[in-house]
């Protein structure tokens, strides 16, 4: 199949989308002649026009919530917010509007559209720019939780959060963008809720998440090496989570590294954690491992944000400390 | 843009309608049965009235946290907004929002609100969305002079103007956010002077005037309907009861009583009613006829509500995601 | 030891500490005249006078930010949010600046300020006015996050608060704002990061928070009919967190319960539940069980809310579970 | 308030710092020496040295992410800066912070900014603190055009009118957000016509006369002092490069060789020089020996940058809190 990176991936979904259906707009800083920030939405200006893809000036809240209000009456916007430390910005839109509409009016009126964004840290842009608190979000309920982790979730997920007729805040990642991977040409839905086995195991779980599930295989390819035998979960959704697929493979491996980019107190990995604490904890052999960001605002200066970042090593140190618990 | 006859008997009737809600949801409150925070519009009658008698159903609103006379003017059945209020299920939001999440969306009520300033976002969106599905409707978006201090006041009016938005901004000045009086949220003394910083029309009328406020939102929706985008409209107002029923201050601490009894005598209601008298629009006896009639729905609707049964529990687990298949 | 109530022990706090330090100032909506929409700041403007008593605009990223810039040059600035539910107009001002700069500066500058905010259903007042979110802030790195469950904490937790160096949210309860306790008169500190066992008991550990503390405490004195011995934590301060005082209780009783208003998914009860996961596991003898608020909207209907809370029967339910554990 | 001979030299000492050191930067970016986003102040020189030239080192300024020409104007020294660029421990944050986070206590600097809008409350916030502590301090806050379409500007420009605050709004309108040009975020030609909205007096001055500037802050510095309030001026200005060093668009894309030129022609430097000279403030050779100075304190500083350590990998983990104990 022809390999295409994450970035062209997002841009193809949202222009066989557009294509399709002429509900859809787009709207956010710098997302017309500039191509949006990290370019996802290149060229879409000059096939869709102006109407279609607005540039706006920085009032977040106005248009998120605009995109709330145009979603609730017959549109399905698409917003990008340029990175997911400014919805911080747009905060009460998202988490007293969107989310909760559908729910206050009593199931009627819904609001289908898509808040784009970014995490991950790893471009020197220090405190403000390197967030990744998508846990929040996962956090609030009537809100979807996009996480793609390669090119192929990136634009089956994007299909589907834009036809998907609840809200979602669709978490990209910095460091993907440039990655390559194969991606079918047609367009496909990757249904909401339901994980993503990437690596079939017996020996421990690893459930990963963004840039870290591609870390993971690595680290499953390393450990194989050394006869340990590594499942890899991505739950590609954290909301609606896959529950299922998760405490299964506890059954079988009894064994859990939770590897997430979010800060590791109140984080994704926490709520994992947590969830197999509460339900399959006999299953276990070991402790829970969670791989998380370390609790700090992310530092500027270049040896401190490597720090800050973790991957293949850090993953495989967890999986050799679970295989000590016989 | 005089309102006709019949238009101008719409308005009464819609007035003495939020009025005697209103007066009754007190009564139902003090009795416990009304549960919550209900903001009442009593005094403020006028500027929903004139409002959204120049909308349609299909045109849109945003409104308040001091939503009722906003969903009544636009429309919605008292028996499903009564029954909102008691949490039942036959409430417009099946019990779920209550008074400050009142929606109705086949009457294009895009929601009370809860967070002061919250609305104005929406209402440029669903104006937005008009304008996209080239359907000619228009959002009339209601907020209070405290909100308009809100960061979203300024983007949602920049906004506006400059997509040429067809909606129409309706703040509705009662001098006070809840206790703060206005001089001590700005130093200006006219929200609708603001309109010059987004080259927006902006205007001032007696928020207890129906008539008055009728012929602006008349004017800025025909503006906002040929394409010539937004106006801001102040409404010049005061609200009679405290800032929610059960608020233990009702008032006291920050307003005088003559200050009330001065607003109570510019009673849009009592006003308008003279007027009506005056041009012979309509009887006495037609007015109390009206009266009647109101009191006698607001009684059923009551009777609706508190027949009506209050959600099962497992409800409160639904809608919160809209199914999967749903139609969309 | 003369008996108040929660709200008047934390007027007490600020009237004490206003007395003695003229840089503290009180900033928020209807804090003045009024008294705060549940009385809190209740005839402080009459002592101190409207420089030092602020009622504001809504207008809270303004006068959020405002503090901050104040307590960066010397004030130090306590703010009222009504509702944890508006912190979100505001959050950029929370996350990015008030919890980030003393890092970002690389230690020059601090931020010496309290948010006071509450949390809690129960009122009637449905989605957008009964939130506990408060997990979010626990998330942030750099923010202190205090949780009073008595009159007693709330006096000597917002006393710390405000003569602290860190930024603090403040988060009170909405219920609690009348139960009455035992509170001294005369001023004193509670410090951060140090939980307090309410009750020691070796069969069951409950990690409760706010007004889940009574309920525990409740739970524990019907448990003790049935020879079940509760030990109650109560955290104090969500972050920094007292792990050490949690994890060695877990070690006594091998069974833990996490009782927490905050939404289940990603919340606080998720991370103490992933704490003990990782470091005290192998002295569980039962899975680990979270109470918290479920992942929906606050409904208004009163029978819906009054389902979506919590208390002393729930817990109860949730020992007898535990204790069916050897 | 005309500046003195000695204040026209300062003016050109320091507009001509900043561009000699992001033409630095230019080059070290280009190189990989400083990581991360830089965005160049180059072209508006004119606008943090008036303004920064009329205040003292007790008073404040906030800044934003295109904060070196503020930084430098307000009198941080090159090392420190150059150092923090770099992610170095001798950097004025000890490298944690980086370009859009510099910050500098000592000289009242609070903070580069990198949340476009972020700055205006926290500006507000030290007006409040100058004038509770009655110290005669006033804070000077920089913000992009675009910047003042967030609703923070309307909630501080409010409160600051509201409380006369010492404040003064400098909104650097270089006609574009990244590449989103003026009038596509607004319907209005000049921000400061936003003033009236608050009852503040607005100005608009050519941001690329630095003595233009400094008069007008000038005036606004004193007014401020007098607690007399707020003063919005916008200043009229032009970024030569893209929004920032590494910037795949450099520009290109949304605006034309012309209009850069142009600007380009009005370089804030070259007029001075030429006014410098011709009304014999200074001779061309004393103006030689300013660059020579200033271009060897760049290199000085890009020596101590490079020749400082990096902090150490456990300092992550430190100033994420004030210890308890320490002094407050
Ligand atoms: C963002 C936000 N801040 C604060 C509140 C609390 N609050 C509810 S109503 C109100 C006053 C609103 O005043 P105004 O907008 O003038 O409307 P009115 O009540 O006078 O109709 C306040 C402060 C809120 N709901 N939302
Ligand atoms: C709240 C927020 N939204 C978006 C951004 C991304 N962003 C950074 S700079 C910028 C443009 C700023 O334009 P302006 O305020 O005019 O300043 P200039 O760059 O022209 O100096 C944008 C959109 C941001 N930093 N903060
Ligand atoms: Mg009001
Ligand atoms: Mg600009």
């Amino acid at each position: 199949m022809r390999e295409i990176t994450y970035c062209d991936a997002l841009n193809e979904a949202l222009r066989q989308c557009m294509v399709e259906d002429e509900r859809i707009v787009v709207l956010g800083e710098d997302i017309g002649c500039y191509g949006g920030i990290f370019q996802v939405t290149k060229g879409l200006l000059d096939e869709f026009g102006p109407d279609r893809i607005v540039d706006t000036p920085i009032s977040e809240a106005g248009f998120i919530g605009a995109c709330v209000g145009a979603a609730l009456t017959g549109m399905r916007p698409v917003a990008e917010i340029m990175f997911i430390d400014f919805t911080t910005v747009c905060m009460d839109m998202i988490v007293n509007q969107m989310a909760k509409m559908h729910y206050m009016f009593g199931g009627k009126g819904c609001v289908p559209m898509v808040l784009r964004t970014n995490i991950g840290a790893g471009r020197g842009t220090a405190a403000q720019h390197s967030q990744s608190f998508h846990s929040f979000f996962a956090h609030i309920p009537g809100l979807v939780v996009a996480a793609p982790s390669s090119p192929y979730e990136a634009k089956g997920l994007l299909t589907e959060a834009i036809k998907n007729d609840n809200p979602v805040i669709f978490v990209e990642h910095k460091r993907l963008y440039t990655t390559k991977g194969p991606v079918p040409e047609e367009s496909y839905r990757i249904p909401f809720g339901k994980a993503e086995i990437k690596r079939e195991g017996a020996d421990v779980t690893i459930v990963a998440t963004h840039a870290l599930v591609g870390a993971a295989l690595e680290a499953a390819e390393e450990a194989a090496n050394d006869d340990i035998d590594v499942e890899v979960i991505d739950p590609r959704t954290l909301s609606p989570l896959d529950k299922e697929t998760i405490l299964s493979s506890i059954q079988k491996t009894g064994r859990l590294l939770v590897a997430d980019e979010d800060n590791k107190t109140c984080g994704f990995a926490a709520e994992i954690s947590a969830i197999v604490a509460e339900e399959a904890i006999f299953y276990l052999k070991a402790p829970i491992i969670r791989n998380a960001s370390p609790d700090t605002p992310v530092p500027f200066s270049p040896p401190l944000e490597k720090a800050y970042m973790f991957g293949k090593e850090v993953l495989m140190d967890s999986v050799r400390r679970l295989m000590a618990y016989a | 843009m005089d309102p006709t006859k019949d238009q101008l008997i719409g308005l009464y009737k819609t007035m003495q309608t939020i009025r005697l809600f209103e007066e009754r949801i007190v009564d139902l409150y003090a009795r416990g049965e009304v549960p919550g925070l209900a903001h009442l519009y009593i005094g403020e009658e006028a500027v929903a009235a004139g409002v959204c008698a120049v909308l349609t159903d299909e045109d849109y609103i945003t409104s308040t946290h001091r939503g009722h006379g906003h969903v009544i003017a636009k429309g919605t059945g008292l028996d499903p907004m009564m029954a909102e209020l008691f949490g039942k299920k036959t409430g417009c939001c099946k019990g779920k929002g209550g008074s400050m999440h009142i929606a109705d969306m086949d009457k294009g009520i895009l929601g009370a609100n809860g967070i002061a300033g919250g609305g104005l976002p929406i209402a440029i969106g669903a104006a937005w969305s008009a304008k996209w599905r080239k359907t000619n409707q228009v959002a009339a978006c209601f907020f209070g002079d405290d909100a308009s201090s809100n960061g979203t006041f300024h983007e949602s009016m920049n906004l506006a103007s400059l997509h040429k938005l067809p909606v129409v901004f309706v703040c509705e000045n009662n001098g006070y956010g809840i206790s703060v009086c206005q001089a001590k949220c700005t130093l200006i003394n006219d929200v609708a002077s603001r309109a010059v910083a987004y080259d927006m029309p902006g205007v001032v009328v007696d928020g207890n005037n129906v008539v008055e406020v009728y012929e602006a939102a008349a004017k800025a929706v025909k503006r906002a309907r040929a394409g010539e985008g937004p106006t801001l409209i102040e409404c010049k107002t005061y609200r009679w009861r405290g800032h929610h029923e059960g608020d233990p201050n009702q008032g006291a601490r920050y307003r005088t009583k003559e200050e009330i009894n001065t607003w109570k005598e510019k009673c849009p209601i009592k006003q308008f009613k003279k007027k009506l008298l005056k041009d012979r629009i309509a009887t006495k006896k037609q007015l109390e006829t009206i009266d009647k009639e109101i009191s006698q729905a607001i009684s059923d609707a009551v009777a609706f509500a508190q027949e009506s049964e209050f959600p099962a529990v497992e409800e409160m687990y639904e809608d919160i995601y809209v199914e999967l298949g749903e139609a969309q």
